[in-house]
């Protein structure tokens, strides 16, 4: 069953230096406050599993929480570009980040084959894109029609963390919305951590919903507005306006360093 | 035509609108954010009402009162018919087989509608770091039909790709088939100066259809790759009144 | 867009003699109103796939609309055996079946395959059993890390038959309450037919409801109550004391055939 | 045990009664129907409030009121915690290694705990045609442990099986780890005469447990091999008040 602790807790007893990590949340319920969690606690070489980095992954790779990065998106979405991801791999700062791309196709298999305790999806992808030599991804054949089709590797990172709207004290969580792969991360990572907006006495299914039983999770832990500035379906909006001001924010090294300082290492994790 | 035979109206307007009027009405478009999302709702709110509107956030056959900034706006879930996970969503019905039309955009395009969203210079020492392709690859491969939109300038319409995030037209005839690929690939690419269509033998995009106050010169120089021109170009039709008007309010809906 | 029309004309335009279709509805919402049109209409050298083969497929197999069985589970669920079903594979009555046995764990990764337009489904299955030699399955070595993997072919109906509690005009479906292997069936068939138990002005989406697209099925046709003896969430019971009826009904040839004549063949598609 | 030293009961009731006292308080259980079930659901009902029972209809967590007939009846959805498809429990739950103890009946047993739900006779030529392995050949792979239930007679518990569905401990030591199962198999096997429990060793089922008013040689005399009996056999405590009120309120209940 899942224990019930704070954010700070939480992190602190299941994330270590080097491991991998996947926040997800397909643009809706994106974890920020457990990334920033991460970040206040100075994780480091964290490989970095997300199919679309953004914001949150640009403020972690940018406070040099990433030695590697694995992703198939890599953007503002709406606006443009990750300055942050993109002085990594342009120029090595704050630290060199290594990347293993993929497509969303061949990221939902990996996702799918962890959860299914299988150590590789298949799918028609990656034929005749330049993507192949550059990431993991091999060839395989049906054994009943002779047809090759790509494998991808597993993914199972050591820790999954996603945000969700609502829990049960015993741990139970239900999402809804945009559902995207948490129950796939949730299930294909070794212990995980799911930030929700509130604990409610009695989980009632939604329409959409999707409940995961508290067993199947590690810890759980509130955080009321956690996944601002992106949203969460019934809860409050996208802070679109965040998203652009980002731009600006994230362009220059010292004005985004001093930003991180006030908005997130000078923050507690109850805020 | 609308009564009045003169009217404002940008270049973007004219490539969205000329891109709206493709879709048959009952199609089934995978649509990504921008200029595509916005042709999309277009069409559904003009002469297409039974269009369904796919995004790769899962969402299936909805119905935006207003533009989305991200594929992942509350807005499409609330209105849409049927929500469902990623991985169903590239798995069961991109994979399987049931989308019309993919929409795409690129940063570079070549003369085979090959496409790149990746990089802009060596892949492992890049000038320019792009997002990458996302579910680009795969609605390449695997939609029956995609459609292109992207400015047309030298800078992206290139002689080379810096890197090839989607297949177009391959290597040209024969190519999409050797890379099993069920779908026809990029049949049309939509610009701001006009239309550009695979040529059946060569399969090279060919300026098909050309917009109104543009002459195929133009074109030309906006391409980096000597363009070919159709001996029977076609010229369009310039953005109806009411077409414009759809457009003007679906983009200040808020 | 799905067109709706009666059952009769539904399963007259749709199901050829010796096709391979698939009723599914995994011990919920069997399709025995669409199984008993089948066989009024006299379908013949059918390749019947199910994962769960009970009373609808022992009446079918007794009527001889079958050539072969796909299936992975063929019992009287609660009662025991299927007598129609023995009768057929101890004694050729009415006919020889020939038959394609999985697990169900086969089945379902079978179907998933299907519907993901995948030559193959990969799982950790068959290994050590005596099912192996007897039905199609390989091995498939994970290019990764070696490991072997068994792999079933994928189901590709020429028809896939479900019911449901409800569709619109337009001919969305929703079905609630378990779901079984709805959605892969529909997905993973060339043509598809859904009955239902009403058609509502506006499909709500329910908790727990699984909604699919008119686009993506062939044809609706209103069937109330034509899951009995099966249930249909939300709408009536499973009728137990029928399934433990059709223990005795069944066991005997004659019986059996003047029961199929009074209640299915004499009876119209409608009632 | 209760006040009243002597209290009628079945040899079923003791069977179901030894099965829910192995159930630890919080196990996932994956269950089938009939005896697996009712042990199951009275030990949620007893000493294991918090024990998890799925069933491979796709009902997580479910709390029936009353004994389902079917695995798929309303009652397991109305009550679960959580419904998901088939494909899911097979693949993301059972695959997923997240069941501690499958349960599995069968129509034959070997000395090894594998099993035969199958075809009694040839499989091309059968004598009797069994419904299959359904669930049954992946809950023995994948479940960390495997409880079966099972009448102990010398047509079910037998030398040779007629046809291997499931596997329990293979050919003996080494083999599950040979065909890379995760599961220890069957760890216990209950019948109406006591429980059998693989040998350390041989992986041999051998009994270790009897139950009130039965001797080894009646276990041994209704096994079709030649059982071996644990040195240190324990003696069974016979239902309780309260188990037998527990079982018998769960099979009344309408």
């Amino acid at each position: 069953m899942a224990e019930i602790v704070t954010l700070a807790e939480a992190v602190s007893e299941f994330v270590r230096d080097g491991q991998t990590v996947a926040l997800e949340g397909f643009t809706h319920l994106i974890p920020h406050a457990a990334g920033h969690e991460v970040i206040r606690q100075g994780r480091r070489d964290l490989t970095l599993v997300r199919m679309t980095p953004d914001v949150i992954y640009d403020q972690m790779i940018g406070m040099g929480c990433a030695r590697k990065l694995i992703f198939s998106w890599g953007g503002n979405p709406g606006v443009g570009s990750l300055h942050r991801f993109r002085d990594a791999v342009e120029h090595d700062w704050p630290a060199p980040l290594e990347i293993e791309e993929h497509s969303h196709a061949g990221m939902a298999a990996a996702y799918v084959a962890g959860a299914s305790n299988l150590p590789f999806g298949t799918l028609r992808a990656y034929g005749g894109s330049d993507l192949a030599p550059h990431t993991r991804v091999a060839s395989i054949t049906c054994p009943f029609t002779g047809e090759e089709l790509a494998a991808v590797p597993a993914i199972r990172p050591d820790v999954g963390i996603v945000h969700a709207q609502q829990a049960d004290e015993q741990g139970n969580v239900q999402l809804w919305g945009i559902i995207g792969v948490q129950k796939e991360v949730l299930l294909a990572s070794h212990r995980s951590i799911v930030t929700v907006e509130e604990i409610v006495p009695e989980l009632e299914l939604r329409p959409g919903g999707v409940i995961i039983p508290g067993w199947a999770i590690g810890a759980v832990s509130v955080a009321a507005g956690g996944a601002h500035p992106s949203y969460a379906h019934s809860y409050y909006e996208r802070d679109n306006a965040f998203y652009v001001a980002w731009d600006e924010i994230s362009r220059d090294r010292d004005t985004f360093t001093e930003w991180m300082q006030r908005h997130v290492l000078d923050v507690g994790a109850t805020a | 035509m609308s009564s009045n035979g003169h009217r404002p109206y940008t270049s973007d307007e004219m490539m969205v609108v000329a891109a709206a009027r493709r879709i048959v009405n009952g199609t089934v478009c995978f649509v990504g954010i921008g200029l595509p999302s916005t042709a999309a709702n277009l069409a559904l709110r003009t002469h297409a009402p039974e269009c369904v509107l796919i995004y790769e956030s899962g969402t299936i056959g909805t119905k935006p009162s207003r533009l989305p900034l991200s594929i992942g706006d509350g807005e499409l879930a609330e209105t849409a018919r049927a929500v469902v996970s990623v991985p169903e969503i590239f798995g069961y019905w991109l994979q399987g087989g049931r989308i019309d039309v993919g929409f795409l955009g690129a940063a570079q395009i070549d003369r085979f509608g090959n496409l790149n969203s990746t990089v802009i210079g060596d892949y492992d020492h890049p000038k320019v770091r792009l997002p990458g392709g996302g579910g680009a690859p795969e609605i390449a491969g695997q939609a029956k039909e995609v459609y292109v939109l992207a400015r047309q300038t030298p800078r992206s319409f290139v002689e080379q790709l810096d890197f090839r995030t989607s297949v177009g037209q391959g290597d040209g005839p024969g190519s999409r088939e050797r890379l099993g690929f069920p779908g026809a690939g990029v049949t049309v690419v939509i610009t701001d100066l006009g239309v550009l269509e695979p040529d059946p033998e060569t399969r090279e995009l060919t300026l098909t259809q050309i917009f109104p106050g543009v002459d195929s010169a133009a074109a030309v120089a906006a391409t980096g790759w000597p363009l070919q021109v159709a001996r029977d170009l076609v010229a369009v039709d310039q953005p109806t009144a009411d077409e414009l008007a759809a457009l003007r309010a679906l983009e200040t809906a808020k």
